[in-house]
């Protein structure tokens, strides 16, 4: 039996379109039945498994070719990064000496235990994965999508986690707080482990002892409405942060203003003696306490002061790399609901590089000036 | 068919018609440049300088412009009518512009003599 | 055929010229020597415009309509030579001349020395005003301008940024503020008055916004003014003006604004030492109430968008109420001494 | 000579399968590959219709901007978004829709109205067209991601320096239109050398139509105008990346530089527009009224006057910029001036009308409009060339009046008359007059509605470029009345949308025709191989003057009946009597023009995005792509082609005789106007900031330049031997090719001489005024080496392949004219760089 060639493409386009037509009927009357499982219990099949495994591989890979990798070697990342995995990872994803919860374990697809087993993924895919969390498996979004530096953080730890003890895991992330051993009715009364209730504290320090991370702003001795407005902020989302919003939306307004007294009841923690460029610090002195009319951009001082509005920040003493941090962001267009960053980040959008720099070796190279109002 | 096989004239035959007008405009970047570079200078002498360039500048351009009316209109009197059509025509074409130009370089002229130089 | 319509629209023009003609910030209601000096102009090239505008129209009608006879009167090339040469090249030559003429006129080269100097900086997007005092001090203020009637006032004028223009249509012709450049402008005015003016050149976000007044008042009272514009600002009488003014402190307000007396020294803004006495808030844009200068601080990018003051939030209902208490308190109060 | 039935060029009847054969050489490639096309007419339908595109997308942007003014404090529009509007409404109209529209025009008609059978430079047109179409998209486009620019159409600097606009959005502007500037100066290369060598025979410089005439001074105002704002865009994108501060005044820069060269483009841009346009009515007006033009010489020299006045006008859009008097009265005056030709032409026109009888069908109508409209913006024209009283209007909606004035009425009107007009030669029917009537008159109450009442808010003291004002300053009645006009204009421009839908069939081998009776070539019958034979012109109106013209024309009587070498082909004749001189060869349809704009458009944008790798592989693909497309152009030389009543052609020419010789002088006019502004853009800053000039001690040694001069001159004397040792055959090639690569070795060696003696000196170009321009120097002396490199190596490569030689010669010539054109810039800049300092001094 012979056809014509355009016969022939007929009837091969005809059987395409019905084949296409009967595949899609049958699909939504299998659909329709319900006689498919959506049970978590039962799991995949291994073809099915391969095939999500594989599309999800490739989706990431594709997704992250775009971004470029900061250096991610700096202490100062994966200290933070650390403290925010105990946290936010470690139910799911265990840490050395973490065991992975038996709730999270019962997850379909199962969370892989980071600590043992981390897939070789890049440093731009571990970001994009952590940055936009994975469909169907339960890894979430960062919460705050605006910041990126905190995901990179969180990238840094990672890339430092096999190579960590249990010892290890537990000072980097714990900020060397020592738990002390609970009686058997404190554990039996106490919602959570202790923990959990040094939140604050893991990052920022506590009595003498400052932040371990260089990122993480000094809070000892700032004023008390700061501190309150800046958490109040956080619970509601209106300043960007995927570390602080889920902590700080966990306090009650109470125990954010309690929070607040005792930070603010702090004295400053001894800085540590780093070398600092002196020409750099000098150039900060001049714009800190002057401004730059050329640019726009008027003194610090005269809102980071020690009679400035008690809902401002107070700077000495601040660590360098926290400031830089914070002014680059607005810098790169960090859009915020805050009412203080609606006053800052028009300033710092006219900082340039340097002048970033050189006010924020200034303001770590001086002295907070005893303790602030109460 | 002669008009497909005609000599060739060159282009410069062309060209210059476009001389009057060039004139015109080599008087007005001068008188231009003149006063930009004097504004400069000490303010003793800006006007008498600015004076005797204007003065100087355009006397050179009319005089320019009105030689070249001369011969054109000299080699339109020689000239035998049989001489060719396209030449003819480009006399008269540039003839016209040449008084175009000089009514240009008259009013480009005009402001020197009554506003001071430099002055703002 | 077309005729009809176009000096229609052309009767309709005087029409609203006439009628509607609000002279807010007109040039056709001068109110200084230059101003009416080109208004004359302007109404002589109207009146050119259209006796030419006429005569092509009536030769295309007639061109289209004519007899024969004049049709071929215009058809010839000494029409072409006549009209389109010989005439523009009168009435051209008599318009340049008058207009060379009135620019002598407008250099006003017998400046003399008891005049006015003020100089006015261009900045995105508002005005810095700089008078010259008594003994010469400089007195900063902003967006507002005062001058004193039938003395010729000489602007120096320059821009801190961008290119701005000076205009004061009913006081005179605008002149460009540009950097690094310094530019002068001399008007007089002939009548007390308030006169509008507005930032002529585009210089970007809330260009639309960048006016200003000019307030012109007799020669006495000026000198009375500026007399009183020299002093500090006074010290807040009322225990919330006094809160206000340590409020005006501790929010930062002193790192761009200037309040002379107090430890507010900034310049990146406006001058504020005697806010209280301007017509306006936000150059302009709202007449200067308590209600106003609120909205100015807390929502000041939807009043001027772009404009670079920060919206201060922060601030709770009763600071501001004492925030406004302070400011509008600060103005030069007509006590002599 | 005409009456002479008996002595036409060719007999009757002509051989069988000329004319199939001429229909297959010519045929526009089918579907899809239409793209490929190099043919004038689908070129020119692309062009067209690519401008009104555009034309439309601005006029929605002016309805948008206009309803947000229609009233007192609205908030229709955002601030940030109406600036980017306007300054997206003008940049569109000036760049995107009224040059490339006035060259579209011309690349569509002239062919047709010269007697050729395609434009001399097919591949040339296409690129001009592509290049403008994509890069003209993607500019648009920004305005749709937030990222167009907002610093005005005239982007003063300091304003859209990197300090004040942050953004891309200026970046966009300056490469974007840089990018289009080049695309219109690749069609003013087209139109030149077009009309001045490829004319019918006999078409003497007073026998051509008047729309040519136009055409070649539009485009040689292009050639001396557009090179000043490319160095501007130039000067402006080097101080936004890499902060040479040419218009920073704290570093000696001036902010003025930027609107004198802006301006000097910027009003003979105008008449740019103007000039096409009044060559459209020219035409137009004695087809209507059924004789010729009367004052043909007057209006000839009308426009070379007018091409030469304009140049003399730029600063009277500075005459509030604090200048001297006395320098603003010079402006004032040649404004004055330029009105004089104006006159002259509206008087013809008028004169014409007069002595013939006017019809008065659609471009009629629109003609007469236009004489209304344009007289009226000429008479505001003179207004603001007054100086005091543009000290109050300049700035204000009076100057958006007028100029709305003199564009809309000086050419959107006149360009209607001629779509209207010409329609018909075109489309295989004509436009309709019932809704060509309606479309007038619309247009004409709407534009009259909506602008003249801005004469008068402009002087009630209403700024430009304001995007909202309070009700207190009774400009609301004003502005509603604006905005009502310019949604009847748009309701005439929406019906003229639908006249074309309803009746434009493009088509011009079985367009309407001659339905007007008009009497220029243009009319006769077309094919895609334009006239089956090219005539021989014996007067300005043939059609009229030799009533069997077409006839004969179509029959194949004329000259090149058919094809003579089996190729595309029209005939070059020589530029003042248009005497034949030989037959040139065309290309026909390929993917290198549209690849080529592709790759430039990519390069430029990208470049403006930043990604400098893929940019810079776009750009070498580009040329690449050019070198592709050239490598098959100059054809070896054919044995030479009877075309007709004894004459015979030769098929190759060189030297002085070959139109690619005129393209090439033609783009070193450019490449010189572009030097020359740079050399006033030096000097022009010296005056303004001597400061920053070093003592002669702090300059790079006096003798230093001595070596790249001697380098350049070395360079010139090899290339002239290598020239005298064009091989003959196989044998003398390596010398050949040996001397040139040394020539351009030379080349490259005087460059980093100077550019290491000036390093070593210490200077850099972001200190100061002084080391930018020196900087700029060495740039454009880096520009045209390497477009010398370029052409070296291009034409040692086809000496390898064998397709250079003592006879085929073109490639040659033409880089010789590049590289002595290179070895002179170069020596007036090492001249003005070394001894103006120590001169000053």
């Amino acid at each position: 039996m012979r056809v014509t060639t355009r016969q022939g493409w007929k009837w091969i386009t005809g059987f395409v379109l019905f084949g296409l037509a009967a595949i899609v009927l049958a699909g939504f009357l299998f659909a329709w039945s319900g006689l498919y499982s959506v049970a978590a219990s039962r799991g995949h099949w291994a073809v099915t498994n391969a095939a999500l495994t594989f599309g999800m591989q490739n989706s990431v890979r594709t997704h992250a070719l775009g971004i470029e990798a900061p250096p991610l070697d700096s202490e100062d990342l994966s200290t933070l990064g650390a403290a925010h995995f105990h946290s936010g990872c470690a139910f799911c994803h265990g840490a050395p000496g973490v065991p992975i919860s038996p709730i999270a374990q019962s997850m379909l697809p199962s969370p892989p235990d980071l600590s043992t087993s981390m897939r070789e993924w890049r440093d731009r895919e571990l970001f994009w994965i952590v940055k936009n969390g994975l469909k169907y498996t339960g890894m979430p979004a960062w919460a705050a999508q605006q910041r990126d530096d905190e995901v990179w953080a969180v990238v840094a730890f990672l890339r430092r986690l096999p190579t960590l003890d249990a010892a290890a895991y537990r000072e980097l992330a714990l900020g060397g707080l020592t738990v002390p051993t609970q009686s058997g009715s404190e554990i039996a009364t106490t919602e959570g482990t202790s923990e959990a209730v040094s939140a604050c504290a893991r990052c920022h320090g506590q009595n003498r002892r400052g932040p371990d991370s260089r990122l993480v702003p000094v809070l000892h001795g700032q004023p008390r409405e700061f501190l309150m407005a800046a958490l109040e902020e956080y619970a509601h989302a209106r300043r960007p942060s995927g570390i602080m919003q889920p902590l700080a939306s966990d306090l009650s307004p109470e125990d954010r203003e309690r929070v607040a007294h005792y930070y603010a009841g702090l004295s400053p923690p001894v800085p540590p003696d780093l070398p600092l460029n002196p020409e750099s610090v000098e150039r900060g002195r001049l714009l800190a306490t002057t401004g730059d009319t050329a640019a726009r951009i008027p003194a610090c001082t005269d809102c980071h002061g020690l009679s400035s509005l008690p809902v401002y920040p107070r700077l000495a003493g601040q660590h360098a790399p926290y400031i830089v941090n914070r002014l680059r962001l607005w810098k790169s267009g960090l859009t915020s609901r805050s009412s203080t960053d609606a006053i800052m980040a028009p300033i710092a959008r006219r900082l340039t590089e340097r002048q970033i720099e050189d006010v924020a070796a200034y303001f770590s190279s001086i002295r907070a000036a005893g303790k602030a109002s109460r | 068919m002669s008009a497909a096989i005609k000599p060739v004239r060159p282009f410069g035959d062309f060209l210059r018609v476009l001389i009057a007008p060039a004139i015109w405009f080599a008087h007005f970047s001068l008188v231009y440049a003149a006063e930009a570079l004097i504004c400069i200078g000490p303010p003793a002498d800006q006007a008498t300088m600015m004076g005797w360039i204007a003065v100087l500048v355009t006397a050179a351009a009319l005089t320019g412009l009105i030689i070249l009316a001369a011969r054109l209109l000299r080699s339109g009197n020689t000239a035998p009518s049989r001489s060719d059509r396209s030449e003819a025509w480009l006399r008269r074409t540039s003839l016209l512009l040449t008084l175009l130009s000089a009514l240009g370089v008259v009013w480009t002229t005009l402001p020197t003599a009554v506003l001071p130089a430099c002055a703002l | 055929m077309r005729r009809a319509p176009s000096l229609g629209v052309v009767l309709a023009g005087s029409v609203l010229l006439g009628s509607c003609g609000s002279d807010v910030q007109s040039v056709l209601a001068p109110g200084g020597i230059q101003s009416r000096q080109i208004a004359y102009l302007a109404w002589l090239l109207f009146g050119f415009g259209a006796v030419v505008l006429t005569i092509v129209i009536a030769a295309v009608w007639l061109a289209i309509r004519g007899s024969p006879r004049i049709r071929g009167l215009l058809a010839q090339e000494n029409a072409v030579i006549a009209l389109g040469i010989a005439f523009p090249a009168v009435t051209l030559t008599l318009l340049l001349g008058y207009g060379v003429w009135l620019m002598r006129s407008h250099l006003d080269l017998s400046h003399t020395r008891d005049a006015v100097d003020i100089e006015v900086v261009g900045e995105q997007w508002w005005w810095r005003v700089t008078y010259s005092g008594a003994d010469g001090t400089p007195v900063a203020s902003a967006n507002e301008i005062r001058i004193p009637v039938g003395m010729p006032v000489t602007f120096t004028l320059k821009a801190a940024d961008v290119i701005h223009s000076f205009w004061v249509p009913s006081l005179g012709g605008k002149v460009d503020m540009i950097p690094g450049r310094t530019a002068r402008l001399r008007l007089t005015a002939e009548r007390p008055g308030i006169y509008r003016g507005q930032c002529a050149e585009y210089c970007g976000g809330p260009h639309a916004l960048m006016a200003f007044e000019v307030v012109a008042m007799p020669a006495a009272d000026y000198a009375a003014w500026l007399q009183r514009a020299t002093r500090p600002a006074t010290t807040p009488a009322s225990e919330i003006a006094r809160r206000g003014q340590s409020l005006f402190l501790a929010t930062g307000c002193g790192a761009c604004h200037t309040v002379r007396g107090t430890s507010a020294a900034g310049t990146l803004g406006p001058d504020l030492t005697h806010i209280g006495a301007r017509r306006s808030i936000g150059i302009d844009t709202l007449p200067l109430t308590r209600e106003n200068l609120v909205r100015f601080i807390t929502d000041g990018q939807h009043i001027k968008p772009g404009n670079l003051m920060p919206e201060f939030r922060v601030l709770q209902p009763p600071e501001l109420e004492a925030l406004a208490s302070y400011l509008l308190s600060l103005k030069v109060t007509d006590r002599h001494g | 000579m005409a009456d002479a039935t008996s002595n036409y060029p060719n007999k009757l009847p002509r051989p069988r399968g000329e004319l199939a054969e001429l229909e297959t050489i010519w045929a526009v490639p089918k579907s899809w590959r239409i793209v490929t096309s190099v043919n004038n007419t689908t070129i020119g339908y692309f062009y067209v219709g690519t401008a009104l595109l555009f034309f439309l997308l601005a006029g929605i942007l002016a309805l948008l901007m206009r309803l947000q003014l229609a009233v007192p404090s609205n908030t229709f529009l955002s601030q940030e978004t109406y600036n980017q509007i306007f300054t997206m409404h003008g940049t569109v109209m000036m760049f995107l829709f009224a040059v490339p529209v006035v060259e579209a025009m011309g690349i569509l008609l002239l062919p047709q109205m010269l007697g050729a059978r395609d434009q001399p430079f097919p591949r040339l047109g296409a690129f001009a067209f592509w290049a403008y179409f994509v890069g003209g998209l993607i500019f648009f486009s920004t305005l749709f991601f937030d990222l167009a620019p907002s610093g005005g159409w005239f982007m003063y600097p300091p304003l859209t320096s990197s300090q004040f606009s942050p953004g891309m959005g200026a970046d966009f502007w300056l490469l974007g239109i840089g990018f289009i500037e080049i695309s219109a100066i690749a069609g003013a290369i087209e139109i030149i050398v077009g009309v001045l060598r490829t004319r019918a025979p006999g078409m003497t410089l007073d026998r051509m139509p008047m729309f040519a005439w136009t055409m070649l001074i539009f485009a040689g105002m292009i050639v001396f105008a557009f090179p000043a704002v490319i160095l501007a865009t130039m000067l402006l994108e080097l101080e936004r990346a890499f902060d040479w501060p040419f218009f920073i005044a704290a570093r000696g820069g001036d902010a003025l530089l930027w609107q004198h060269l802006f301006w000097f483009f910027g009003h003979p841009e105008v008449y740019i527009i103007f000039l096409p346009a009044a060559g459209m009515v020219s035409m137009i007006v004695p087809a209507m009224s059924g004789t010729p033009l009367v004052g043909y010489r007057f209006v000839v020299v009308a426009l070379i006057a007018t091409g030469f006045f304009s140049f003399g006008l730029w600063v009277h859009h500075m005459f509030t910029t604090g200048i001297p008097a006395l320098s603003l009265s010079f402006f004032s005056a040649a404004s004055m001036a330029v009105a004089l030709p104006s006159g002259i032409q509206v008087f013809a026109w008028i004169a014409t009308i007069a002595s013939g009888r006017l019809r008065l069908v659609t471009p009629s109508l629109f003609v007469l409009g236009f004489l209304f409209i344009f007289t009226l913006g000429g008479l505001t024209g003179v207004m603001v060339a007054m100086v005091p009283f543009d000290w109050q209007v300049h700035d204000t909606y009076f100057v958006v009046a007028h100029f709305h004035y003199v564009l809309v009425g000086g050419m959107v009107f006149p360009l209607f008359a001629a779509f209207y007009y010409w329609a018909p030669a075109f489309s295989r029917r004509a436009l309709s007059e019932r809704l060509g009537r309606w479309t007038f008159w619309l247009m004409f109450a709407g534009f009259n509605i909506a602008f003249f009442p801005m004469h008068i808010s402009g002087l009630m003291g209403m700024p430009r470029r304001v995007y909202t004002y309070p009700a207190v300053m009774g400009w609301d009645i004003l502005n509603l009345i604006s905005t009502i006009g310019a949604v009847l204009f748009a309701a005439g421009v929406g019906l003229f949308l639908i006249d074309l839908i309803r009746n434009l069939r493009p088509s011009v081998a079985n367009a309407a025709g001659n339905i007007w009776k008009a009497g220029t070539l243009e009319w006769l019958p077309n094919d895609v191989y334009g006239p089956r034979s090219i005539p021989i012109v014996t007067s300005a109106d043939p059609l009229w003057d030799q009533p069997r013209l077409a006839d004969d024309v179509e029959a194949g009587r004329y000259y090149l009946p058919g094809s003579g070498t089996g190729r595309r082909e029209t005939i070059v004749t020589s530029p003042i009597e248009a005497s034949s001189q030989y037959l040139l060869r065309l290309p026909g349809p390929g993917w290198t023009p549209l690849l080529a704009a592709i790759f430039t458009a990519a390069f430029f944008m990208l470049l403006t995005a930043k990604a400098i790798t893929l940019a810079l592989i776009c750009g070498v693909l580009a040329v690449a792509m050019i070198l592709v497309w050239m490598w098959d152009s100059d054809p070896a030389p054919h044995r030479a082609v009877d075309i007709g009543g004894g004459i015979t052609l030769p098929t190759y020419a060189s030297g002085s005789l070959s139109h690619s010789w005129w393209a090439m002088i033609v783009l070193l006019l450019v490449a010189g106007s572009l030097y020359l502004a740079y050399v006033f853009s030096y000097l022009y800053l010296w005056t303004v900031s001597p400061q920053f000039w070093p003592k002669p001690a702090a300059l790079a040694p006096a003798a230093s330049p001595v070596l790249p001069a001697f380098l350049l001159v070395a360079g010139s004397a090899i290339l002239v031997a290598a020239g005298r040792g064009l091989p003959r055959n196989a044998q003398g090639r390596r010398n050949f090719e040996i001397l040139t690569v040394l020539a351009a070795v030379a080349l490259v060696a005087a460059l980093i001489s100077e550019v290491s003696a000036q390093w070593q000196s210490g200077l850099r170009p972001e200190t100061n005024i002084h080391g930018a321009l020196v900087a700029m120097a060495a740039f454009l002396q880096a520009q045209m080496t390497l477009a010398a490199l370029v052409m070296a190596g291009f034409a040692v490569a086809r000496s390898i392949g064998g397709r250079l030689d003592c006879e085929r010669r073109v490639v040659f010539d033409n880089l010789g004219l590049l590289y002595h054109y290179t070895v002179g810039q170069s020596l007036l800049g090492l001249l003005l760089v070394h001894g103006f300092p120590r001169l000053a001094a």
